[in-house]
């Protein structure tokens, strides 16, 4: 795959890297050391940092600004950007605004849904759905134009990603769905949080089988469970969460002192059996609120240090 | 002229000529001819020439196919009896005469007073079985069956009717409570209303001339001789045939048994020895009202049989006329007030009621009379129809449950709508129950009628349906009751179809060896299962399940699995007979199936047939094992009847064999008390216990020792039994399931419901379905098999009419108004409503129930249920609340 | 139909407080189907209201009319007579019936008895269900008969999203994915190749977004 | 079954309490009187199946209504008895007049009283 915006991500997957990625989580306030902060933490760690977009429908600072905060420190910011909240006319100026300060990478979503959060009256727009931000911004991109067919002067160059869930309902289109990803522009994904190895194994293999891995990178999500209460709640609350029994049970056996480090050893073994699979090209590491641990999962996966492109 | 009055027992007089009580059907005067001085006046006076003085006895002669004979029973005439102070005192009474002193009609008008001064008594006692039970003075050696539960009703009458405090004493040998929930009505005068009920033997009442009361001396329970004093004695006469009756059934040439009731076989109950004849009620032998009522239709059923050729060719149809188009008119109400005897005269201010009325909105006459339901008011009714042109009838009277059709048959002879008549009930649900508060009663009276009156102005006239009937009925259960049932169909040429749960027939009565009389059931049921296999119009479906239910009246159909490939039948049939049967109660008492030894009855008398009783030299046997007790406070009927023919089977094989029966009451009504009296001649040893000290069973292995109380020792014995036979009571087959899929209420013991105890024995409350057998109560087999010929009977009345007339009470929607929201359709219980071909919901008057649902539910109160309309129903709540605001 | 459901009558009360003179009038159409706003609800209300008011000592005059529709002229014309009559109407039919009232008789005021909630079905009596928003631009041919406008609660036209497990919404487990019925539905259909076609950017001016809008039939006026 | 109630208690006969509208029940409020009881068969014994149900549910209503608008919930009540349970009938009438005498007389009446004072 030929590589097609300035994205140091873009460049390292590019290159056959395997590419690590993580995210943070922008305040729920103003003050812009949330977010300098937890980017401090893992920034010699990984490629780039995706900063989520009001996630779980709670308001928080913009996922806009918190991506120039990093790009201000030097580092590669992932704009999360949902569907959720904007039309296609604020969506579109957004991704003018993140152009003008060089952002590279996008990811497009649809956000979870606004009765989740503390805006629950207020209205879901999705005037586009995420795959149709995707097509969007390629639009924009490569065609140079608006959705209403002006033209875009200086356009935005950003590497389009999407996100998958291998372990979704309904099962048949699992593959078909990224097939429609890939078809709609997406050319990275980052996955849903992966616990079945099995399962997602099962799933790349339908996408090598189909060519898709030669079209798009695919980076593993990665959550490390800091309890055997956190893997009951991901297994039994999170919607299309798949945690395995013995998981569960394997941190539930752990003395309670014992579990959090357990969590991060299981997260580890995961990323070592997950860099053998065909199309896996990365790993996106979230750990919610203990970005602290990133450097120890990353190190210990044998993923650092990171390869340096230009 | 006057003379003394039989009717109410000689307590009061009446006029030669009289009318002999105000519910005489047909309603006419008589001349007593043995008062009669012949001046011969009353042929001269009587302006419509209505007297014929000259009329003598004529005979006549009838051809007929069949005969049955009813001609009743007399009460005993305790006359002979002088040591119950009969005769010495007018303050001792029979119960007959007592029945006369507490009715509306009587000779106190239901004052309750003693015949010798006219005072209110304080203290009553009733003597049981005068005339009854009773070899050696009287030599009526059976129970009259009917004599328990008089005086008690008597003796809750006579509470209700006392302003002030009344105690009710009942001396008796046994209480015998043993039909279908008599027994709670027995608990409820005992522990409710603290009627007494006292074991003892008199010995004599003496009258007390100083105060007219009089002392009764009797022998309590434990040999002690006691006197009490009471005001007044009544004398629970039991029931005899009178000589006429024996003379008739000499006429006739037809046995009777030795104390004159009509000699039938066990398993033919309404058969005399006379082919052709047969009898019911009591001259067959002692039953209470709801008995003889069921034996009437059985033997009905019997004739029906010998009849079924000639049906329907003598039959005339009673002519109405053409309907009067009252349409358009304003509403001409005519208000009729019923004094019902003192029932509602006595409370209520019957003129204030009907002057009150005569000033209501639309009402152009009133009247009042004795008793709006006599023959002789109907005619006066019409004749006021007619005379004031009234196109609305209120009837200010009782409960229109029982006689709104009678007072719409009158409308019907005017040529008016029955249904433009409205009742109000100013007795039952006011002089009965305000009887304390005369005022209140008046003035809750008129509301009544004022509602009553409101209501029929707005009613207008109705058209009922007619439908056709399928001649087949399906019977359920194939015991001894279902195929009584199907035969007596069958025999009457109607088809029957019997489904039967099990793989065999014959039912409970397959456990069963003989009568107590010694009749062979199994050989009767093997005969009766050929019987109803080998008839042509009976089909019979064993191994079968009810599934589904549907249709109405005269066209039903019903889903039955038929096993054993459960492959499905729909049967199509316009009656159902219920015979689902009862079973032995499984004790959980006294050890029962823990030790071989400890038994029921069925499982004893299936060992004599086997084995004999030649091994078994002590047996006890416990009385009331799952009866009347807190789960099944019912009496079972059979019991105490099984317990002494399986006691004298023991003693016939072995006679010096000891046989202790423990019982609370021995009931062996009618003409089981024979066996009774043989078991205790043949040495059978009865001790009574009561149920708070019941015996105690202990299984060892030298025997089971039972300990219990000898009352007349007063100390505790204890027998080590080679057996010990439990009298288990009967529990209602399982029907609950049966029961919601064909709607069928059932009591508490699981017992269906009959429509009314006495009216209507073996008719459910839904129209086309009867039910006999010990589905209905625990009952003998020559009861069941009677109650089966009388369900048939019942049936084939309904079977036998080609068409019937359908409610006009039915929904009915008002298209225009249909908002076509399926709301009824949805709601309907029967799914009748469905959407028509023009888009709104059409609801069928021959499928519709008339329970108004839909009605109620209507979105768009486009349904109106004919006769409960809206209209009709709010004009009275606002009658009623006439003033209020 | 249009499905509304009935308003808190603390709500009336409150709205209504100030007539003396009420009509209260029901819609013979969906809001009847529905059991919100038919003659049997203009019953009870009225029953009601009249109870309140006497109970604070207030004489008022409710009257009870049920029009066929009040979505008609003609029908709306049946109350022309009487409305001047009444200080204030209390429409139960929706949102609609409310509006074509109040447009026709200026005059008096129009309050609304109930809350328009969508156009539905029932799905048993006591349970309706939306079907359809009215976005003017019907896709039923291409989602299986299923819409994904009033279905779907993120109005998806690439469905499902992350959240749809076990075949339901992440929104409520008593709501089923659309998305799911959707591909459930191309699979009995034998169309699911067809689900890897991209739905295109919607086109919402059919929609509110157009505006108010209204559907003009030249060939059936004259 | 000579049974004693209070006067107050009057009876309007429908075929089954499944006919009862909460219109009827409100009228009657409306028109003065101080309770309502619907006096039905027993649940799971209904004559027509599913009347008794029915009618339980629009008592809940009305007496929702009643509550509302401030002349009392619980005025109204819904009674289940069988045919046969005369008894049962006097006590649940007793009982009623009781709750009914609590409670006081209908508002209505007491507001109409103060409006004429």
């Amino acid at each position: 795959m030929t590589v097609k915006t300035p994205s140091k991500l873009e460049k390292i997957l590019a290159a056959g890297h395997l590419a690590v990625t993580s995210e943070c989580g922008p305040p729920r306030g103003s003050d812009p050391e949330a977010i300098t902060h937890k980017a401090e933490m893992i920034k010699d760690h990984v490629d780039a940092i995706n900063i989520t977009d009001n996630q779980t429908s709670m308001t928080r600072m913009c996922s806009l600004a918190a991506c120039i905060r990093l790009k201000l420190m030097g580092l590669e910011p992932v704009l999360q950007m949902v569907t959720r909240d904007r039309n296609r006319l604020a969506l579109q100026s957004d991704i003018l605004g993140a152009a003008s300060f060089d952002i590279h990478n996008i990811i497009c979503l649809s956000g979870d849904h606004n009765s989740f959060g503390d805006c629950a009256k207020g209205q879901n727009v999705h005037d586009l759905d995420s795959l149709q931000l995707v097509q969007t911004v390629r639009y924009m991109r490569d065609e140079g134009k608006f959705l209403g067919g002006d033209e875009i002067k200086r356009p935005p160059e950003m590497f389009v990603g999407a996100a998958a869930n291998p372990f979704a309902d309904p099962f048949e289109i699992r593959v078909p769905r990224l097939a429609k990803k890939i078809a709609a522009g997406a050319e990275f994904i980052q996955t849903q949080c992966i616990y079945n190895l099995d399962k997602f194994e099962e799933w790349m293999k339908l996408a090598c089988d189909r060519g898709l891995t030669e079209k798009v990178y695919i980076l593993a999500g990665m959550t490390p469970m800091k309890s055997a209460g956190m893997a009951r709640y991901m297994k039994n609350r999170v919607p299309g969460m798949d945690v395995p029994d013995e998981l569960v049970k394997r941190l539930a056996d752990t003395p309670k002192e014992k579990q959090a480090e357990e969590g991060i050893t299981i997260c580890v073994e995961a990323i070592q059996r997950l860099k053998e699979v065909k199309g896996v090209a990365g790993f996106h590491v979230m750990a919610i609120e203990w970005e602290e641990k990133v450097p120890e999962i990353i190190e210990r996966a044998g993923l650092y240090p990171r390869p340096k492109v230009v | 002229m006057t003379a003394v009055n039989p009717y109410n027992k000689n307590l009061d007089d009446r006029r030669a000529t009289f009318i002999e009580y105000p519910q005489a059907v047909p309603l006419a005067f008589a001349i007593d001819p043995k008062v009669c001085i012949g001046c011969g006046l009353c042929e001269n006076i009587c302006l419509a020439k209505a007297v014929r003085y000259a009329d003598r006895i004529k005979e006549s002669a009838l051809r007929v196919g069949a005969v049955i004979l009813s001609s009743g029973s007399e009460g005993y005439d305790p006359s002979g009896l002088d040591y119950f102070g009969y005769g010495r005192s007018p303050n001792v009474v029979t119960s007959e005469e007592f029945e006369r002193i507490l009715s509306a009609s009587g000779p106190y008008r239901g004052h309750v007073m003693r015949p010798l001064d006219r005072e209110e008594p304080r203290r009553i006692a009733w003597i049981q079985c005068v005339g009854s039970r009773d070899t050696n003075r009287c030599g009526n050696g059976y129970c009259s069956s009917v004599c328990c539960m008089y005086a008690i009703k008597e003796a809750m009458i006579a509470k209700e009717h006392i302003h002030g405090d009344l105690d009710c004493t009942i001396f008796n040998m046994d209480i015998r409570t043993f039909g279908k929930d008599y027994e709670k009505y027995y608990l409820r005068a005992r522990d409710k209303e603290g009627v007494q009920f006292v074991k003892a033997r008199i010995h004599t009442v003496d009258p007390i001339a100083e105060t007219g009361d009089l002392a009764v001396r009797y022998v309590d329970e434990s040999g002690a001789i006691r006197e009490e004093i009471f005001s007044m004695v009544v004398l629970s006469v039991g029931l005899q045939i009178p000589r006429a009756s024996v003379a008739l059934a000499g006429q006739l040439g037809i046995e009777l048994n030795k104390y004159n009731f009509v000699a039938t076989d066990p398993f033919l109950p309404v058969t005399t020895s006379r082919p052709g004849i047969y009898t019911c009620g009591v001259f067959q032998g002692p039953k209470d009202i709801p008995s003889s009522i069921t034996e009437a239709s059985a033997a009905a059923c019997a004739a029906g049989r010998d009849l079924a050729a000639a049906r329907g060719t003598e039959t005339r149809s009673i002519e109405i006329p053409d309907e009067i188009d009252v349409s358009g008119e304003t509403p001409r109400i005519g208000v009729f007030v019923c004094n019902c005897g003192i029932n509602i005269g006595g409370i209520v201010k019957v003129q204030e009621v009907q002057d009150y009325a005569a000033t209501l909105p639309n009402v152009v006459y009133t009247d009042q009379n004795l008793f709006t339901c006599s023959q002789d008011t109907q005619d006066k009714i019409k004749d006021k129809i007619k005379a004031h042109r009234l196109n609305r009838v209120v009837v200010a009277a009782c409960t229109p449950k029982t006689h709104e059709p009678m007072f719409q048959e009158t409308l019907q002879a005017c040529g008016i709508n029955k249904y433009l008549f409205e009742m109000a009930n100013i007795r039952n649900q006011n002089s009965w129950i305000h009887s304390n508060d005369p005022p209140a009663a008046t003035r809750k009276a008129k509301d009544l009628v004022r509602a009553a009156v409101a209501r029929a102005g707005t009613l207008h006239p109705l058209e009922e349906k007619k439908i056709s009937v399928i001649p087949r009925a399906l019977v359920v259960g194939g015991g001894v009751a279902g195929m009584n049932a199907a035969l007596g169909l069958a025999n009457q040429g109607f088809e029957a179809v019997l489904v039967e749960k099990e793989e065999k027939l014959g039912g409970l009565a397959n456990r069963l060896t003989h009568t107590i009389e010694g009749a062979d059931v199994g050989a009767y049921v093997d005969d009766l299962i050929r019987k109803v296999n080998d008839h042509p119009k009976i089909q019979v479906q064993t191994q079968s399940l009810i599934v589904g239910f549907t249709g109405f009246k005269g066209n039903f159909s019903t889903e039955v699995l038929v096993g054993p490939g459960m492959y499905e039948r729909k049967i199509a049939h316009g009656a159902v007979v219920l015979a689902t049967g009862a079973r032995e109660y499984q004790p959980k008492e006294y050890g029962y199936g823990e030790d071989p030894r400890v038994v029921t009855q069925l499982e004893l008398g299936a060992r004599l047939a086997e084995k004999g009783a030649g091994d078994l030299n002590e047996v006890v046997m416990i009385q009331c094992v799952g009866s009347r007790n807190e789960e099944n406070p019912n009496c079972s009927r059979i019991c105490c009847q099984s317990a002494i023919k399986n006691a004298l089977h023991i003693k016939a094989e072995n006679p010096d064999a000891n046989v202790y029966v423990l019982y609370r009451d021995i009931r062996t009504y009618g003409l089981l008390e024979d066996y009774y009296t043989e078991a205790r001649a043949k040495g059978v040893l009865f001790f009574r216990y009561s149920p708070e000290r019941p015996p105690e069973v202990v299984a060892g292995e030298a025997g089971v020792a039972v300990t219990f109380e000898d009352p007349i020792l007063g100390r505790r014995l204890q027998v080590s039994a080679d057996l010990l036979a439990l009298s288990a009571g009967m529990v209602a087959e399982d029907t609950e399931e049966l029961g919601s899929i064909m709607k069928l209420a059932r009591n508490a013991e699981g017992y269906f419901m009959e429509a009314h105890v006495k009216l209507r024995p073996v008719e459910m409350a839904t129209e086309g379905v009867f039910v006999c057998g010990t589905a209905h109560s625990p009952k003998l087999l020559s009861e069941t098999i009677a109650q089966a010929y009388a369900a048939a009977s019942r049936a084939t009345t309904f079977l036998s009419q080609s068409e019937m007339t359908l409610s006009a009470v039915v929904a009915q929607v008002d298209a225009d108004k249909c908002a076509s929201c399926l709301v009824c359709v949805r709601s309907c219980p029967y799914g009748v409503p469905r959407i028509n071909a023009e888009g709104v919901s059409e609801i069928d008057p021959a499928l519709c129930h008339g329970c108004g649902i839909c009605a109620g539910e209507c979105p768009a109160k486009a349904i109106e249920l004919n006769w409960y309309e809206d209209d009709q129903l709010l004009c009275k709540v606002e009658a009623l609340l006439e003033g209020v605001l | 139909m249009i499905v509304a459901d009935k308003k808190p009558i603390e709500e009336i009360i409150e709205t209504t407080r100030n007539f003396k003179r009420l009509l209260i009038l029901g819609c013979n159409e969906c809001v009847t189907v529905c059991e919100a706003g038919g003659k049997k609800e203009v019953g009870i209300l009225a029953s009601a209201l009249r109870m309140n008011a006497l109970n604070q000592g207030r004489e008022v005059k409710i009257d009870e009319i049920t029009l066929e529709r009040q979505c008609d002229h003609e029908y709306l014309e049946e109350i022309r007579n009487v409305v001047d009559q009444y200080d204030g109407i209390l429409s139960i039919a929706c949102g609609v019936g409310v509006q074509f009232t109040a447009e026709k008789y200026q005059a008096t005021p129009v309050l609304p008895g109930v809350n328009t909630k969508f156009m539905g079905a029932t799905e048993k009596r006591g349970l309706w269900v939306e079907r359809c928003q009215g976005c003017g631009q019907c896709i039923l041919a291409t989602t299986g008969g299923i819409c994904p406008v009033s279905r779907c609660a993120k109005r998806l036209f690439n469905g499902p999203c992350g959240g749809s497990g076990n075949g339901k919404c992440e929104i409520s487990k008593e709501v089923d994915c659309a998305w799911q019925l959707i591909i459930d539905r191309m699979k009995a259909l034998g169309t699911l190749e067809d689900y890897e076609k991209l739905s295109p950017i919607k086109d919402w001016s059919t929609d509110r977004a157009g505006g108010p809008r209204k559907v003009v039939r030249e060939d059936v006026q004259l | 079954m000579r049974l004693n109630y209070p006067t107050n208690v009057k009876i309007i006969r429908v075929p089954c309490t499944g006919k009862v509208d909460t219109i009827h029940i409100l009228r009657a409020f409306e028109k003065g009187a101080d309770g309502v009881c619907v006096i039905g068969c027993m649940e799971g014994d209904c004559h027509y199946n599913s009347g008794n149900f029915r009618a339980r549910k629009r008592v809940e209503q009305a007496s929702h209504l009643l509550e509302q608008i401030g002349i009392g919930g619980e005025r109204v009540k819904m009674f289940n008895l069988s045919s046969g349970e005369g008894p049962r009938f006097a006590q649940y009438a007793v009982e009623m007049t009781e709750r009914v005498t609590a409670l006081g007389p209908n508002p209505i009446k007491l507001a109409r009283k103060r409006a004429a004072a």
